[in-house]
């Protein structure tokens, strides 16, 4: 059987699978949902920014400043290309947690359908990751609005028999989260969208988890605004995206003040440069935003559709495999069915704590604990799960050595 | 040398007696600013029988913003609004080639001067402040341009 | 006579002084106030934290995440003996415009003293730059608090004859430059920092431009607060730095909200975890984080009163050479006694953005314009300037070059 | 293998039979939590005649923490609060000292056993979290440690 993607080849291309593990072990990289590493494509455009191009942006007028611009432009055209939008709709922020507070700031210091204040309601859902729930129940206590939200069921799905109570009249804003980090689950957005519209309201999709992983139509979809960090997409550190809908984006208030997002201005007063401008205060991140523009170029070489099917393939060999080890329980979703490469699980009697740190010693990297996501652990009546993640670069060996790990846990522990 | 593609004759020329300049006259005045520079410039026409007329500006910015402002100032003065119009197009697209068109001389007439600007990526905005400003005011004026 | 710094020897570790400019020029780069260069030890010490321990820091315990979080947290102590100061008194941001903004907005946030409201007074100066003006301008607007300032004289000082109406019993909070980005004015700060400690306010210490450049005692100068760029101190894009005093920071509100910044969440609520953590939601920019460390390092290695004391130098001879030259006049103070390394001037007649233009064909790199602090530069009766900027990769040729492309600029126009 | 160190038996057995765990019964009680993992400990004492009694607590965790939070309460236990801060400071040393020492036996008994865990600076705050909390209680029961 050839495979989807020739893994072998993509592997090369992440220096740091060179390195040795504890005990000499190869690493099994197993944390891509936490972060994802980086091919040297990518690292050489960050570097390549700061050996022949490095100056600030859109401020001077030399030659040095003239291609900083030119392929810090290209980058975001890069970007909206990925997504199907226009360039002008793309805001560069540090991270997905950064482009959801600037949307939540923003619609406190709003006005008119801008604006969010006492009696409105937030609609939010229990699948979030931390980033896309505080900012929201925080503004919600600002300004006295109501936080509300879908609860979840066992599988990672939502409740949407609630829907009409919790997406109401009132309701300003919705936004939920496009995979689970913890359980891969996919909510079943549709719905929750048309009533977002049908209400009024604008729905903004945390797509941390699936614009690194799939195909993804911003515009399709139907959402208003869309989030995601570019460390998880091969990218570097510091860099995130906000997508907004351009003239939501310039009726909007800034968020972070200061150079190269004004108009005027005096000791008394100011007025903003259009978006994207007013939203990128101060020297931008530019090498990191040169380097986001080459992980998405890699991505779409290697094919996004080709990720996905992939990912699943993977996903499903991993789920087969814990299914059959005694004491291990997978949580969320059991099959391949609305889900993403994303597996979480327990081990009979022993602590997800414990559980990572064996694996660990095989050269598998995994996360655990309650991944930033505190409320939906609570909600499945854990204090943590241990979670794996794939990415292009995982392949079958991968999992195999995965699962060894996961048998050499229980035991390490069982038989002591 | 490069620089002389960018300054030409022509529009130093414009830069040191530029036309139509002087303290805007009409009703509706529009202002626009370069915020990287802090160029700015104040525009006013009007339209008598679907033509431009009485278009005046005043305003400070670099040579090329001057300059640019005055020949647009020529260009667009007693034409009708589809006439403009078609310069408006022709100008900004000239603006954008990045030297690899030379600009119809036809339309542009001493615009095509300003040619060299699109070479230097930073200084379009400045070829283009007068020219956004006209087109801000022509729409204000209920022009479809 | 031996100079100061070997400026030779420490180009060489800049890659981009290899680059040709316009007309196969060398680089003369003096626009180091915008953002600086940077030596390949930074360069390699971002590429090797991605290829040998690039994962999620504080949130793993597998050993690619240890090592990671091992880095970072080196990094941190690296920014705080730099300071002088405790590592759990500094926050990382992508930016100084970030740390302002951060501030601001927790002050908007707090309680006690730590709020802003009605009625309260906030002080800055005419020197600021946009970053460190529009946070508090708007920060006032919000909250019905009262901006006022000191005001600049011709030389680029401030005018303390005020100071007992700008900063009166009313002021909570007093933000000031340490050096003007302008004018390379630095202004005596001794007696403001005096005055605003008087009333019981907090000193914000804006130290964009002199962090970089001069040794630095945060505790001697008695700020509060201060924040500078990684970008401008020979470090990557898309990192900044807060420092603040350790009781002020833990008593403060968070500005982003999201992971790794709780202590607990619930749907309804969370409580955060101590500073610095509190104030890092979010997967950090650690690559960044990192190679500020390294960038640290290496001015350190160079010794920070010697690069001082060589930007005085190089600041010294292009005023002599400046004020040689018929038709340019210096802005703002006219020797090297309390200022730094950077320059403004005009040509009589020309736009600076033309007179920048010219310079660029000598490979020259100048910022021209208002250089985001537009209230100065309308104090000051002008549109704008032409600013040169110098660092320790300058030398007297480059100063030099510089002067000869002046000579050009004001004849290239002159003669025609 | 090199997880041996960490897990030694003495910890697994401390694991599986936690000393002094139980509800906490004392007035002052106190609440700390590890916020990477959401292990947490309530913990429980009080200061009779300047000796720790009564020292109760109870929580969620991996091995480490809770085979710690019973080590440490067989450790502090009847001890003065001069005594018992020697006991913390020697453990707080330890633990941070990635690996280079192996800990003071008279002092710290079993708590030796976790000298491994310091090798794996992300399992020192597991380490730390009962004897953070049991520092927390001295003090609000106004001990000076
Ligand atoms: C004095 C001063 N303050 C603040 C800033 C803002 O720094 P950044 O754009 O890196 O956030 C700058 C530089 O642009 C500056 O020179
Ligand atoms: C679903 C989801 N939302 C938001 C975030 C926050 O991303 P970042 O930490 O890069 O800002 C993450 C990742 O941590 C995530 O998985």
């Amino acid at each position: 059987m050839s495979s989807i993607l020739d893994v072998a080849t993509i592997k090369r291309d992440f220096p740091i699978f060179n390195e040795e593990m504890r005990g000499g072990k190869r690493l099994v990289f197993l944390d891509s949902a936490a972060t994802s590493q980086k091919p040297i494509q990518v690292l050489d455009a960050e570097r390549n920014f700061y050996t022949t191009s490095n100056a600030a942006v859109h401020r001077g007028s030399y030659y040095l400043a003239e291609r900083a611009s030119e392929v810090f432009e290209n980058s975001r055209q890069k970007v909206a290309d990925f997504l199907g939008v226009a360039p002008e709709e793309i805001v560069f922020t540090k991270s997905a947690t950064e482009s959801l507070n600037l949307l939540a700031v923003s619609f406190e210091r709003g006005t008119g359908s801008l604006a969010i204040g006492p009696g409105d309601e937030i609609v939010v859902s229990e699948l979030e990751h931390h980033a896309n729930l505080l900012p929201w129940q925080q503004l919600a206590k600002r300004t006295g609005a109501t936080l509300k939200w879908f609860e979840m069921e066992q599988d990672g799905s939502l409740d949407l028999s609630a829907m009409d109570r919790v997406i109401t009249s009132k309701c300003k804003i919705v936004a939920i989260t496009h995979q689970s980090n913890v359980l891969g689950s996919v909510p079943d957005l549709a719905p929750i969208i048309a009533a977002t519209h049908a209400v009024g309201a604008l729905f903004v999709l945390d797509a941390c988890q699936s614009v690194p992983h799939q195909p993804i139509d911003v515009r399709a979809l139907g959402a208003d605004f869309m989030v995601f960090s570019g460390h998880k997409a091969l990218g570097p550190t510091g860099v995130g995206v906000l997508w907004g809908r351009a003239e939501i984006l310039n009726a909007m208030e800034p968020f972070l003040y200061g150079g190269s997002m004004i108009e005027t201005v005096t000791m008394t007063g100011a007025t903003w440069a259009p978006a994207p401008k007013k939203f990128e205060a101060g020297v931008p991140n530019m090498a990191q935003v040169v380097g986001l523009g080459a992980a998405l170029d890699y991505l779409s070489n290697v094919g996004m559709a080709n990720i996905h099917l992939w990912e699943l393939e993977l996903t499903q060999y991993a789920l087969d495999g814990l299914k059959a080890i005694e004491g291990v329980r997978v949580v969320g979703p059991q099959g391949i069915i609305d889900r993403g490469g994303v597996i979480s699980f327990t081990i009979a009697g022993l602590h997800p704590h414990d559980v990572g740190q064996v694996m660990d010693q095989y050269g598998v990297a995994v996360r655990t604990g309650h991944h930033c996501a505190w409320p939906l652990i609570r909600k499945l009546g854990l204090t943590g799960t241990t979670r794996a993640s794939f990415y292009l670069y995982n392949d079958f060996s991968d999992v195999d050595i995965f699962l060894e790990s996961v048998v050499g846990a229980r035991d390490y522990f069982g038989k002591r | 040398m490069e620089l002389d593609s960018l300054y030409q004759e022509v529009i130093l020329d414009h830069y040191k007696k530029p036309h139509h300049k002087g303290l805007p006259a009409g009703e509706i005045q529009v202002h626009h600013v370069n915020p990287n520079c802090g160029d700015e410039i104040t525009l006013s026409l009007e339209i008598k029988d679907g033509v431009f007329v009485d278009l005046t500006w005043d305003g400070v910015g670099c040579s090329i913003s001057q300059a640019s402002a005055s020949i647009m100032g020529d260009l667009v003065s007693g034409k009708t609004v589809a006439q403009a119009a078609e310069v408006l197009r022709e100008f900004t697209e000239l603006m954008q080639s990045k030297g690899n068109i030379l600009g119809n001389e036809e339309v542009l007439e001493d615009a095509i001067a300003l040619a060299g600007v699109s070479k230097f990526p930073a200084r379009v905005k400045c070829a283009l402040l007068g020219w956004m400003a006209f087109k801000d005011a022509a729409i204000q004026n209920g022009a479809e341009i």
